[in-house]
């Protein structure tokens, strides 16, 4: 793990309590999912939580936010509250969106967490103009836009990244590089030297970084997230890391070479952001309890939503826009 | 009082709300030399500033994602698209994102933006810059739709629509560009959305139309007045929520119904009306409603090809009387 | 006769189509290894090689131009888009360039290609996963839409569609990926686009539907049936061209018509059907034409609201009702 | 200009007189614009000729080639009839289109010209497509794929860039950089370091080169070809231009700076490559006899499409779909 003076164990066992939190709350969306009570898909980010929580731990409450399908790390690290999503998993009254979006819908824009996205890259321009709204209003907020490796081939985000640069926009995108898009290796479809090289041709610096080593992403992160704050325009990090799991909780991975996930469990950023605590001094049991008390909270989520009442039918049809208010169908 | 055109009425609505609010703010290609295609925002990058009236690189999907991110984060942006048919390379973030965020994120959010992209056929543009495609967005939850169709109203829907808290869809028509007509100065209230313009009161039928289609429809009405046929023309000026109390009102009235739009007939909105009407005021009705729409063609180029996909106001006159 | 799902169905097609002729390829995301959403693909890479079944990046633009391209330069690509939701990237190829381009060139170009993109709910995938947006393409000139209801049509008008010389919008209904049927596989011919299939013959109402409604309004006749109300089910199959004849014929019948469709009501294709009967066999109906569709809201997540959202056999059978 | 072995003065002469055709095309179109007689837009090519003149003298006939809205100077180049094409101008029978598409729709299927085209960066999705049939008809065409310097901001064509390459599509991209679109000077919304950087950030070869140079244009054309054509994968030349004219026809193009459009007539195409035949000892009268020439055949054409019939109405209802023949509407 990369050292740094700035790195108190302190500061660091916060964030690795956010990723434990993290890596419950994604144990038990897959669980429930298979149980049925999460319906339609869940990508779990496993594997992937030292990104999110090494770049958010660098965010001011009132910075901004977009993520992509696999939203519900970035949502935590933000400061989303987690009850409150997982009630939304299970579709319950009291979910972020109370029950109308989903895991790929998650969001709190309390905490500047504009939106997770079903849609590839959609997210990209909507934060290039929320960094012109950002400008517009003299704001000093930045925004963040996660990105996965699959996506960086959407035109949406290339034409975002042009955006980006020509306004010297206070953004930050992160693509975060687990060298696969469901169930395609990322390389056969993506030309050239990747996305840092992609970048830098519309001169946006760039770096790439093992993304699964939470002190390196923290101290990236506060060198890039600076420099943005400061005027600096955009900036990319690619985060490199790998994905524990299938695509979504019901994907097996069966397109992986055999013993590639197992190998990669030596490099996942949980095991080794407690390696570094246990050599900072941290005891074992600091990190027993640690665990167990994200998954007793977690698990205390995954009740609560069992609890959660349903939405009121009603509630289909509010929150759809104010003028032409929406028109019942034939279902109702 | 003063005479101004289409164009220009809309360039006041738009100057009138940046000054109103400073969160107003436009972008999209070629806005601060050229104006816009017809002026519509002429000099006012001099007066607003760049980061106001913003010049764009050519990227419309960002232009619209664009715009839906600076709604989210607080702004009022107006993403211009230049042709409706542009527009179809942002239909994704349109419909994908602005129209449906407020809903899937349960409120939290919403994304008062509004999406202008002309439509229409202005003499020999050809397939893929004349398509009138307002059926579509009228069929997007979420979305509200705008055909203003005279100079006051392209001010005053305009404003509307910068003030709408909803993603708007707004339609000026390209071919009405440089019509003029009276705007009062003075009145600066926008108008409301979703309620019809009685353009000519009437008795034994109903016509009910939008955008360019409207003077069409009025010089038909007045041919069919010497004829001693009374025709009502209703002008919509919102598609969604179309005004279905003043057309019901007017059906009620005069038993017969036709629905007049540039816009290809099949799976134009004229279908939508046309159902509404005939589920509804069956008893009412004395002979079945009528559309008249265009054919199901790309628009060709040639100008008399272009001609013949038109409806002319002898047509809608001719298909008014064989409702008698 | 073999019993088979809509997803398998619609492979064997695939496969008998690419055994045929050579020059018939598909490109998509995650085809090879995922074989599609459904299977759909399964294996094919496996046998026809990468270069006829191809795994994409993704950039669902280029997907559909790509398409546009391979036809335009001899061959018979099949654009798959996942969700009809996803193709929204990519409205402006198929739109502005797939169904224009023979007639821009003045019929020098054909653009024999398929553009697959499944509409429908299915379980909780919610407002960017669920939408049916085909009636968009009906208002298309130079689009071909074809919606199948069963295995045997999946089979059948996907070797249809890919055969077609018109860019068809092909757009299977996810919640029927495992629906099964029997589907002779001995007949190998496509079925003829635009002619609708009568699921079930009936005197007293006609209803017309497509996709997954086929069923539900299916089942209302039957329990319609029992309560002595005999109803004629009318599957389109195709929506552009709709098989008119079929439609009046049974209307001339019956007298009256209900058209149901999952995709939102307003704006729909019901619209068009609706206003065309009412407009050409107004003599003929005994009562008004009415519709069933989708409320005017996205699609949510949480799935008792889905289910609100969806329509019921129970509520098709109480609509029908009420026309007597 | 530059100076080459294989440029013997009678072939860059047959060139030259191909320049000299397009660049009377393009008078005649913007006269007969101004004239009322061509409706609609025109985009003219007046000082770009040379690249289009000389990529398309290193294709085969059935070597295919897509453009864009500017679309009238690479169509004759390619070997499209001018005559066909002014009356397409006109809206006549007769025209390329039967005058169903006009200038921004202009095609030649017979000689592989693919079409113009009136929504920017369309033809190059279009044109990574075609390379796939190519491929797997086994062909050994190849495609040429037209663009703009405002063009390149578009999604697509950096979607297309990627595919081109993940593929090793037989595809050479030619960005035509006339240093503007439409108003707007394409500096200042194209971040980095402009398209050869950013093609090469794909992996994809990339030149820039002076594109009002025919005879360097030519010979680069040569290299790139032939490379392409022997399975090198895509290539992407920039071309450096100016737009000696509006953006279309009706443009007076106000917003440049005084004297600029008048210094740029000294590095235009068709002086520079008049110079250099004259150097080879093509005489004055040789040069004035292929302008005359030239002319004489547009103005020409002109008149056909002056006397040319106007389409009979029921052409609007033909070539638009087998399946689901057109409707007509209230308009017939
Ligand atoms: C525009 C669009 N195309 C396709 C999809 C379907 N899809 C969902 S996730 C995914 C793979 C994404 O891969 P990557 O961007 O690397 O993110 P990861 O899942 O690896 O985190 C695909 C193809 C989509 N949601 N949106
Ligand atoms: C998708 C799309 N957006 C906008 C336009 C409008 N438009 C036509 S030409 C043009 C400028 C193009 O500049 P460039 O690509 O540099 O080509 P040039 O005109 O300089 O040859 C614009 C913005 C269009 N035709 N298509
Ligand atoms: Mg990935
Ligand atoms: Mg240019």
């Amino acid at each position: 793990m990369a050292q740094d003076q700035a790195n108190e164990p302190a500061r660091i066992f916060d964030m690795f309590r956010k990723m434990l939190l993290i890596r419950a709350f994604e144990e038990a969306a897959g669980e429930n999912f298979f149980a049925g009570n999460v319906r339609g898909s869940v990508h779990q980010y496993i594997g992937e939580e030292a990104i999110a929580v090494g770049i958010c731990a660098n965010l001011r409450d009132d910075d901004l936010l977009t993520s992509y399908h696999r939203g519900h790390g970035h949502s935590i690290a933000k400061g989303a509250d987690p009850r409150a999503m997982m009630l939304e998993l299970f579709g319950r009254v009291g979910g972020t969106s109370g029950g109308k979006g989903g895991s790929m819908h998650i969001a709190d824009f309390s905490v500047g967490m504009l939106g997770a996205n079903g849609v590839i890259a959609d997210g990209c321009t909507i934060s290039v103009g929320a960094a012109q709204a950002i400008k517009l209003l003299k704001q000093d907020k930045i925004i963040v836009n996660f990105i996965g490796d699959g996506g960086i081939n959407r035109g949406p985000f290339m034409e975002a990244l042009n955006w980006a640069k020509v306004y010297e926009l206070p953004v930050l995108f992160v693509c975060e590089n687990n060298q696969i898009a469901a169930t395609t290796t990322t390389k056969t479809v993506t030309a050239g030297d990747g996305i840092a090289a992609r970048a830098e041709s519309y001169g946006i610096p760039a770096v790439t970084i093992d993304g699964n080593d939470l002190l390196l992403v923290d101290r990236t992160a506060a060198k890039l997230i600076s420099e943005i704050r400061g005027g600096g325009g955009p900036r990319l990090m690619q985060a490199m890391t790998y994905r524990l799991r299938g695509h979504f909780a019901h994907d097996k991975a069966l397109y992986r070479a055999e013993g590639e996930a197992e190998a990669a469990l030596e490099h996942e950023p949980v095991r080794r952001a407690e390696a570094w605590l246990l050599e900072q001094g941290i005891s074992e049991s600091e990190i027993t309890n640690a665990k167990e008390e994200a998954e007793a909270r977690i698990a205390q989520y995954v009740e609560d939503a069992h609890n959660a009442p349903w939405p009121d039918l009603k509630a289909a049809f509010t929150d759809v826009q104010d003028v032409g208010a929406p028109v019942p169908g034939a279902g109702q | 009082m003063s005479e101004m055109t289409y164009a220009q009425a809309a360039r006041l609505g738009l100057k009138e709300e940046m000054d109103r609010d400073p969160t107003v703010w436009a972008l999209g290609e070629d806005l601060g030399f050229e104006g816009g295609m017809a002026g519509q925002y002429k000099d006012l990058q001099a007066e607003f500033g760049t980061d106001r009236i913003v010049d764009t690189p050519i990227s419309e999907a960002t232009i619209m994602g664009a715009a839906i991110g600076g709604a989210l984060a607080g702004t009022r942006p107006i993403a211009e698209m230049r042709f409706s048919d542009f527009a179809m390379c942002a239909v994704d973030e349109l419909v994908n994102q602005a129209a449906k965020a407020r809903y899937m994120f349960g409120g939290q959010a919403r994304v008062p933006m509004v999406a202008r992209m002309p439509i229409g056929i202005r003499g020999g543009i050809a397939a893929q810059h004349s398509q009138s495609p307002e059926a579509w967005y009228t069929h997007v939850p979420g979305l509200v739709v705008v055909t203003p169709a005279t100079p006051a109203d392209n001010r005053g829907l305009l404003k509307a629509a910068i003030r709408c808290d909803d993603p708007v869809v707004y339609m000026e028509h390209k071919g009405l560009w440089g019509a003029s007509g009276e705007v009062d100065e003075g009145d600066v209230e926008p108008l409301p959305l979703g309620v019809a313009r009685t353009v000519c009161k009437g008795d034994d039928l109903t016509i009910v139309t939008w955008a360019a289609m409207v003077g069409v429809a009025e010089s038909a009405a007045m041919t069919l007045r010497a004829m001693g046929i009374s025709v009502e023309v209703i002008d919509l000026r919102t598609l969604w929520p179309w005004d279905k109390d003043a057309v019901f009102h007017s059906v009620r009235k005069t038993g017969r119904l036709l629905v007049v739009h540039e816009a290809v007939q099949i799976g134009g909105f004229g279908g939508e009306i046309s159902a509404e009407v005939s589920e509804h005021l069956f008893e009412h009705l004395k002979g079945p409603v009528k559309r008249m729409g265009g054919a199901r063609i790309p628009i060709p180029f040639s100008i008399p090809l272009e001609e013949a996909y038109m409806i002319s106001a002898e047509q809608v006159a001719e298909k008014a009387r064989s409702f008698f």
